[in-house]
């Protein structure tokens, strides 16, 4: 073998009289005449993948200011200030609590080396990468964007990509077929104009792609470049979750401990406890706004829907549910914000961004008016463990915060709809549910002791604040 | 009908005058032929913004923006020197293009000694070169000045030897006689002499203008720019970029005359006379830049021994050999 | 420039022309030094024609240096009578610098040291890592680790290929491997989400598996690069002025290579037979059917022609890799936190550009005590005095670009 | 009137060969000496060309600007060209002096001698035709032809003869 090598250079090394010189002509003029595959690139973008490192967007009410990313990141980066605030006791008798409330989120980009580390960390999937690139500027010091900035960026993050076969995907059998069992049968026009549609169809959607939802630490889903018009059940059945797919952030949790094997389940608790002490917790200072939302929006305690409300400073409060004609198209809301906020000096891709994220709202906005329509209430598309149900809440998007209703189909639900039910009691059942589903022990008890945890918490006071308090850690 | 009689100063100035708007135009032309080609041999497609259509701007965009850039003389070169240079370098560029026949009557002066004159003058050029890298007090810059007078000097030769040997089977110097005197096939006109001739302008030009493969003087991998490392602004696009793509067109176009049967349609059939010569001589010195680029963008770079090994070894000899094959065939040739 | 003494009389010094008497010209000290040293005079007094040498500083800032490198070359007309590479222009305290990093964090940092091949400077920290710690890494990670390690290869190697072209004055193949490398970067990109830097290579596994339709776009672009290089052959190989350029011109003596501890192409290339891969299989390397290319004369055009055959033994390994890729989890037991056990190990790797080791000592924290990095640049870039001795200045050109080395690597 | 025009144009060279000239001998940089060399030759040529003579123009155009003083620039440079003024005077300047005007003597005196009475015919607008050169080199000065042709062939291998003598300092 080696002496063939040898042969073959010797032979290359052989001196040419002029022939090389006409092949190389020759490759030349080949190509002359090839179609050449060059991106036009500010014209034509490439596709990047969803994996791209562009950007860090920053889900804002995800934060709960634990620092983590900005101790791990290498570079020091990452800026973040709070404060605490001290809360009136939920209970007559109780003690007042204290959150953290996120002042300022910053990351520098030019010092940023896009590394990774922080959304990797991150426990409460409050940051997430996008493939935006195009953010140059001229002045160094607005390389650094400010939380708004950040936010911004979540309407360009996409959903993660599906895994390629093979891949290890923990007790979770592919669930296609119910998928498309319940994208059909969610998928009628006039279904569509339910309030529960959108979460069943999401969550069914969530459930077509077990894969992702279940392994990918950071199922960050959001209302992307793609959250056109996606308003219509069908389209969002059959495309995988264009609007919003994102497992409770609880959730992602035991997913990342999911990899972690055996040492899973012994953590898996702790996590669980924090994520819904944070929930407890962030329910308070939400309590004023989301009594507001409350009132005006047609929710049923059976229901799944749950408000979400985490209005951000600048963010109008939410209001009555407005007519349909009196909304602004999403389309006019995109082209308006465009214009006004090129007036205002924004560059180009932040003023993109934000006018997607008000064409987002918009539909948003389209959406609720519809299903707030002064006909029947939704119907729960609980019954009998179907697969939208028990599954974990496709939580709003990883969208700028907007004031929206936002049905919500989540693990907690299930005791949230029976009040009164045993803690215990919540645990076995919500166990049994998920081994019928077929996840894995580890998950599968995980999320039965956050449902049992939330049941204890919960048994005293029944009632819409209670189920507030069950979506997760919102702050 | 208005009749304009001039005399022949002013039909001489007139006749400057386009030379000199032309020759601009047609550097800018040829340089955005160059990205182009370059760009789609290369699996790419170059310049696409400037100007809007395929960027056919780009060149005078370039143009425009050496002519806003600072001229910076460095503080330790012969400052004289250094500002002439270029113009030695771009004004014997713009005198070849006195003599060459575009039509049988198109031309600013149809000279005796044309053919001579395109070599002399084709000479000088060198001598900028040599004042630009010496100047710039530069060691890189002195290097690529002395590359190129070296390969000026051992490729004046072969370009000469074959001119001579052309004006041989022409019988006369003047450019118009030769392309009267050059008959259909024109290439192969002797059989195998005129190929070979042509081939080895074609080296001895692209040596001259310090084309690739013969790129030493500015291989910018080596040298960065050569001689005209210190140049900026509008210095440096009338020394290099711009003196560069002319005297590639001029080539081309002496290169057409000599060998290509200039003017004349490319095979002698009736109905492709009625086509105006200058036509004819436009599509073969495209023809003949569109080789000269094909060339260039094909091979590495010799190195500059290797060069002189091949002018004074192989070149020169041939160019000897071919010029006595000529004579045998001017005199026992049909 | 350095002046050809007597080039017009052939009379003994004194009687040299005026020159010397006026004014003299400026002069570098070190020109001056050299002029007095005794070989220089020992030569005049003979009466030969002797020329005056010249100090040319090539770099840091020069094309043919790709990066902050100066090299020092005494010359003499265009002929090198010494050269002396001088680097540290880019030195970051890599060594120092991950001294203050926990791993996960140094994972991203040594990515960064040799940009051209991020992933195969992770790699040998993972395996360090793992053989610390006692992990066993799953065998999908194993395969996946080989084919993206490949892959990066690839890019290293087209990368040469677009450099070495340039240096030799031949653009058009630097397009063609930009091109090349273009499809390649996508599919890591769609992998990783970096397309240099990229981060993904964990102690115990990967970061996350790959997205589906990964294998088949991987597949797809190198497959290409096979395709495709038949041009680079008909374009360089087979030219006759790039065989000009590069035969028997930078000569490494096998033996020289050695005592320097050249490795890699750039050490197969003047036949020292040696590739980790093969020699002292990590991964899964041993599983994989490759050939190992070794040059003969160790002369610029061997170190190319090694480098262009490791890109197709390289593609064969990555089709290896992903067609039997077997399903399975792509991280090993792993504890939450990363804490290698007291202690200390020497990994070796292969490097696109030869050998790369870590040697990692640990203290038993989440930071390492120590980390040495033996990179293959520095040990290849020792080597070039001797292969540019009395060569000629446009071919230290061909012999920097032919020693391929990355700055970073060189000065870490 | 054309004769007006020739007028203007021969003085205008004969001034710019007269000063350049003048400074190729005092000025202090050898490279702008040179430089001016090529000012004053580039002015002989045309006079060739006023003189009807475009063939010898030119070639004096090729072989002196474009070869010979590229030559001399190239050597120059190779071995000393400093930036700036250098003296390279060397007290001899009243020997040099007396040689040129000895040589100016006696090359006037020759060719006043040989082309007395003789008289260039600018009517005709011929001029010198190169056949007529070609013929006269040939038949007429056939023998100083190929004597030049010796001496250039002597010159060049003592070039060889000269250069070679470095032969093995390179290996050693």
């Amino acid at each position: 073998m080696a002496l063939d090598v040898d042969q073959r250079l010797e032979r290359a090394r052989r001196p040419g009289f002029g022939i090389g010189l006409l092949k190389g002509m020759r490759v030349l003029l080949k190509h002359l005449f090839k179609r050449n595959s060059v991106i036009q690139y500010p014209d034509v973008k490439q596709d990047l993948s969803p994996r791209t490192r562009g950007v860090i967007a920053l889900k804002e009410e995800n934060c709960t200011v634990c620092m983590l990313c900005a101790r791990e990141c290498p570079d020091w980066c990452i800026y973040i200030d709070s404060h605490k605030e001290t809360l009136p006791p939920k209970r007559e008798g109780g003690r007042p609590r204290k959150r953290n409330v996120l002042d300022r989120f910053a990351i520098d980009y030019a010092l940023c080396m896009y590394c990774g580390i922080c959304v990797e960390v991150c426990p409460y999937d409050a940051l997430f990468w996008s493939r935006e690139f195009e953010y140059a500027e001229y002045d160094i010091r607005q390389l650094t964007h400010e939380k708004e900035k950040l936010s911004d960026w979540m309407a360009t993050v996409l959903p993660p990509t599906e895994l390629e076969e093979g891949a290890d995907i923990p007790g979770q059998p592919s669930k296609a077929a119910p998928a498309a069992a319940a994208a059909t049968q969610t998928a009628t026009p006039t279904a569509a104009a339910t309030a529960a549609t959108p979460a069943s169809v999401t969550s069914s959607a969530t459930e077509a792609r077990p894969g992702q939802a279940q392994t990918a630490p950071r199922e960050g889903t959001a209302a992307t470049e793609a959250a056109r018009p996606a308003a219509s059940a069908p389209d969002a059945a059959t495309t995988p979750a264009p609007e919003t797919a994102k497992p409770a952030p609880g959730l992602a949790e035991e997913v990342k401990d999911q990899q972690m094997d055996s040492t899973a389940e012994a953590r898996a608790e702790p996590e669980v406890k924090r994520d819904a002490g944070g929930a407890v917790e962030a329910e308070g200072s939400q309590a004023e706004v989301e009594d507001k939302a409350e009132a005006e929006t047609p929710s049923t305690p059976e229901s799944t829907a749950v408000t979400q409300t985490p209005p951000p400073a600048a963010a109008a409060p939410s209001r009555p549910a407005p007519r349909i004609e009196d909304l602004e198209q999403p389309e006019d809301a995109y082209a308006r914000v465009l214009d006004e906020q090129s007036k205002a000096g924004s560059s180009p891709q932040v003023a993109e961004a934000r006018a997607k994220v008000a064409r987002v709202k918009a539909e948003r906005a389209m959406t609720q008016a519809r299903a707030a329509a002064p006909q029947e209430v939704a119907p729960t598309p609980e019954p009998s463990g179907a697969p939208g149900a028990a599954e974990p809440e496709p939580e709003q998007g990883p969208v700028a915060p907007t004031p929206e209703e936002k049905p919500d189909s989540s693990a907690p639900q299930a005791e949230a709809s029976s009040p009164g039910e045993d803690p215990e009691a919540v645990f076995e059942r919500v166990l049994e549910e998920e081994r019928a589903k077929g996840s894995s022990d580890a998950v599968a008890t995980a999320r039965a002791k956050a449902a049992r945890m939330r049941a204890g918490r919960g048994a005293g006071s029944a009632g819409p604040q209670e189920q507030e308090g069950t979506k997760g850690p919102n702050d | 009908m208005i009749e304009i009689t001039l005399t022949d100063w002013q039909i001489l100035l007139v006749k400057l005058l386009i030379i000199l708007i032309v020759v601009p135009v047609g550097a800018l032309v040829g340089g955005y032929v160059l990205h182009k080609e370059m760009a789609h041999m290369q699996h790419r497609l170059g310049p696409m913004y400037a100007g809007g259509w395929h960027g056919w701007a780009q060149t005078l965009a370039d143009g425009i923006k050496f002519a806003y850039k600072e001229d910076i003389i460095p503080a330790s070169a012969d400052k004289r020197v250094f500002s002439l240079a270029p113009a030695v370098i771009f004004v014997p560029v713009l005198l070849l293009y006195l003599v060459i026949p575009i039509d049988q009557n198109l031309i600013v002066e149809d000279l005796d000694v044309g053919l001579f004159f395109l070599l002399a003058i084709g000479s000088v050029g060198s001598i900028g070169v040599l004042m630009a890298g010496w100047s710039s007090a530069n060691k890189y810059a002195l290097i690529g000045a002395l590359r190129s007078a070296g390969q000026l000097i051992a490729y004046e030769l072969p370009i000469v030897l074959s001119a001579a040997a052309i004006a041989m089977l022409a019988g006369t110097l003047s450019l118009v006689g030769i392309v009267e005197a050059q008959d259909w096939p024109y290439i192969v006109w002797p059989p195998g002499i005129g190929l070979a001739l042509f081939l080895l302008f074609l080296a001895g030009a692209m040596a001259e203008m310090a084309l690739p493969p013969f790129d030493m003087p500015v291989a910018e991998s080596e040298l960065i720019t050569g001689p005209f490392t210190e140049y900026t602004g509008m210095r440096f696009i009338f020394g290099f970029f711009f003196a560069e793509t002319a005297h590639m067109i001029a080539f081309a176009a002496i290169g057409t005359t000599l060998f290509l049967g200039g003017y004349k349609p490319i095979v002698p059939w009736e109905p492709l006379e009625v086509i105006p010569g200058v036509l004819w001589f436009f599509v073969k010195t495209s023809f003949m830049v569109f080789l000269l680029l094909w060339v260039r963008f094909s091979f590495p770079r010799l190195r500059e021994d290797q060069l002189q090994k091949f002018a004074w070894k192989a070149l020169i000899p041939l160019s000897l050999v071919l010029i006595l094959a000529t004579g045998a065939w001017i005199l026992y040739g049909p | 420039m350095g002046a050809i003494r007597g080039a017009g009389s052939a009379g003994p010094p004194e009687t040299r022309g005026a020159g010397s008497a006026g004014p003299q010209r400026v002069m570098d000290p070190e020109l001056q030094n050299l002029q007095d040293s005794s070989a220089f005079a020992s030569e005049v007094s003979e009466g030969r024609l002797v020329t005056e040498e010249m100090l040319l500083n090539v770099g840091p800032q020069h094309p043919a240096t790709h990066g902050v490198f100066r090299l020092l070359a005494t010359i003499d007309g265009e002929r090198i009578v010494r050269a002396e590479p001088v680097v540290g222009y880019m030195h970051r305290g890599y060594e120092k610098l991950v001294e203050q990093r926990d791993y996960r964090q140094i994972t991203n940092l040594i990515s960064r040291m040799d940009w051209l091949s991020g992933i195969n400077n992770e790699l040998p920290l993972a395996l360090a890592l793992e053989e610390l710690m006692e992990i066993e890494v799953p065998p999908r990670a194993q395969y996946l680790r080989v084919a993206l390690a490949e892959m990066n290869r690839i890019l290293n190697h087209l990368m040469f290929f677009q450099s070495f072209s340039a240096e030799l004055g031949a653009i058009t193949p630097t397009f063609y491997a930009f091109r090349e490398r273009e499809d390649i970067q996508y599919a890591m990109e769609s992998v990783t989400g970096g397309r240099m830097h990229f981060g993904y290579f964990r102690p115990g596994g990967l970061k996350e598996d790959v997205p589906k339709g990964f294998i088949a776009m991987a597949l797809a672009a190198v497959r290409k690069v096979i395709q495709r290089l038949p041009d680079y052959e008909d374009l360089l190989t087979g030219n006759e002025i790039f065989k000009q350029r590069t035969i028997n011109v930078g000569v490494l003596d096998k033996e020289v290579a050695y005592s320097y501890g050249v490795s890699g192409p750039i050490g197969r290339g003047s036949s020292i037979d040696m590739d980790v891969r093969r020699d002292e299989p990590y991964l899964v390397y041993d599983q994989f059917d490759f050939e190992v290319c070794n040059g003969t004369h160790g002369d610029c055009f061997d170190r190319f022609w090694v480098l262009l055959h490791e890109v197709v033994e390289s593609a064969k390994i990555v089709e290896q890799a992903l067609a039997g890729l077997p399903p399975g989890p792509i991280m090993g037991k792993v504890p939450r936190v990363v804490e290698a056990p007291k202690g200390e190990v020497y990994v070796r790797t292969e490097n696109p550009l030869g050998e790369l080791g870590f040697y990692l000592v640990s203290d038993g924290g989440r930071r390492p005590y120590r980390i040495k990095i033996r990179t293959p640049s520095f040990s290849n870039v020792s080597a070039l005095p001797h292969a540019l001795q009395n060569t000629l200045v446009a071919d230290m050109i061909a012999i920097l670009g032919s020693f391929f080395f990355v700055l970073g690597d060189v000065d870490r | 009137m054309a004769d007006t025009y020739l007028q203007v144009i021969f003085w205008a060279f004969f001034a710019l060969m007269a000063i350049a000239g003048i400074r190729v001998v005092t000025t202090r940089n050898v490279i702008h000496a040179a430089l001016y060399l090529v000012a004053t030759l580039l002015g002989a040529a045309s006079m060739y060309v006023l003189l009807y003579a475009e063939f010898v123009a030119w070639v004096q155009v090729l072989v002196y600007v474009g070869a010979v003083v590229v030559l001399m620039l190239f050597g120059l440079m190779l071995t000393r060209a400093p930036i700036g003024s250098a003296n390279f005077d060397n007290n001899q300047r009243l020997v040099g002096a007396v040689c040129a005007g000895l040589l100016f003597a006696v090359t006037s005196f020759i060719m006043v001698g040989a082309f007395e009475g003789q008289e260039i015919d600018f009517t005709g607008t011929e001029g010198t035709k190169v056949q007529s050169i070609g013929e006269a080199i040939f038949s007429i000065y056939v023998l100083p032809f190929e004597i030049v042709s010796v001496l250039l062939l002597a010159a060049l291998v003592g070039a060889v003869v000269i250069s070679r003598r470095d032969e093995g300092r390179v290996d050693s």
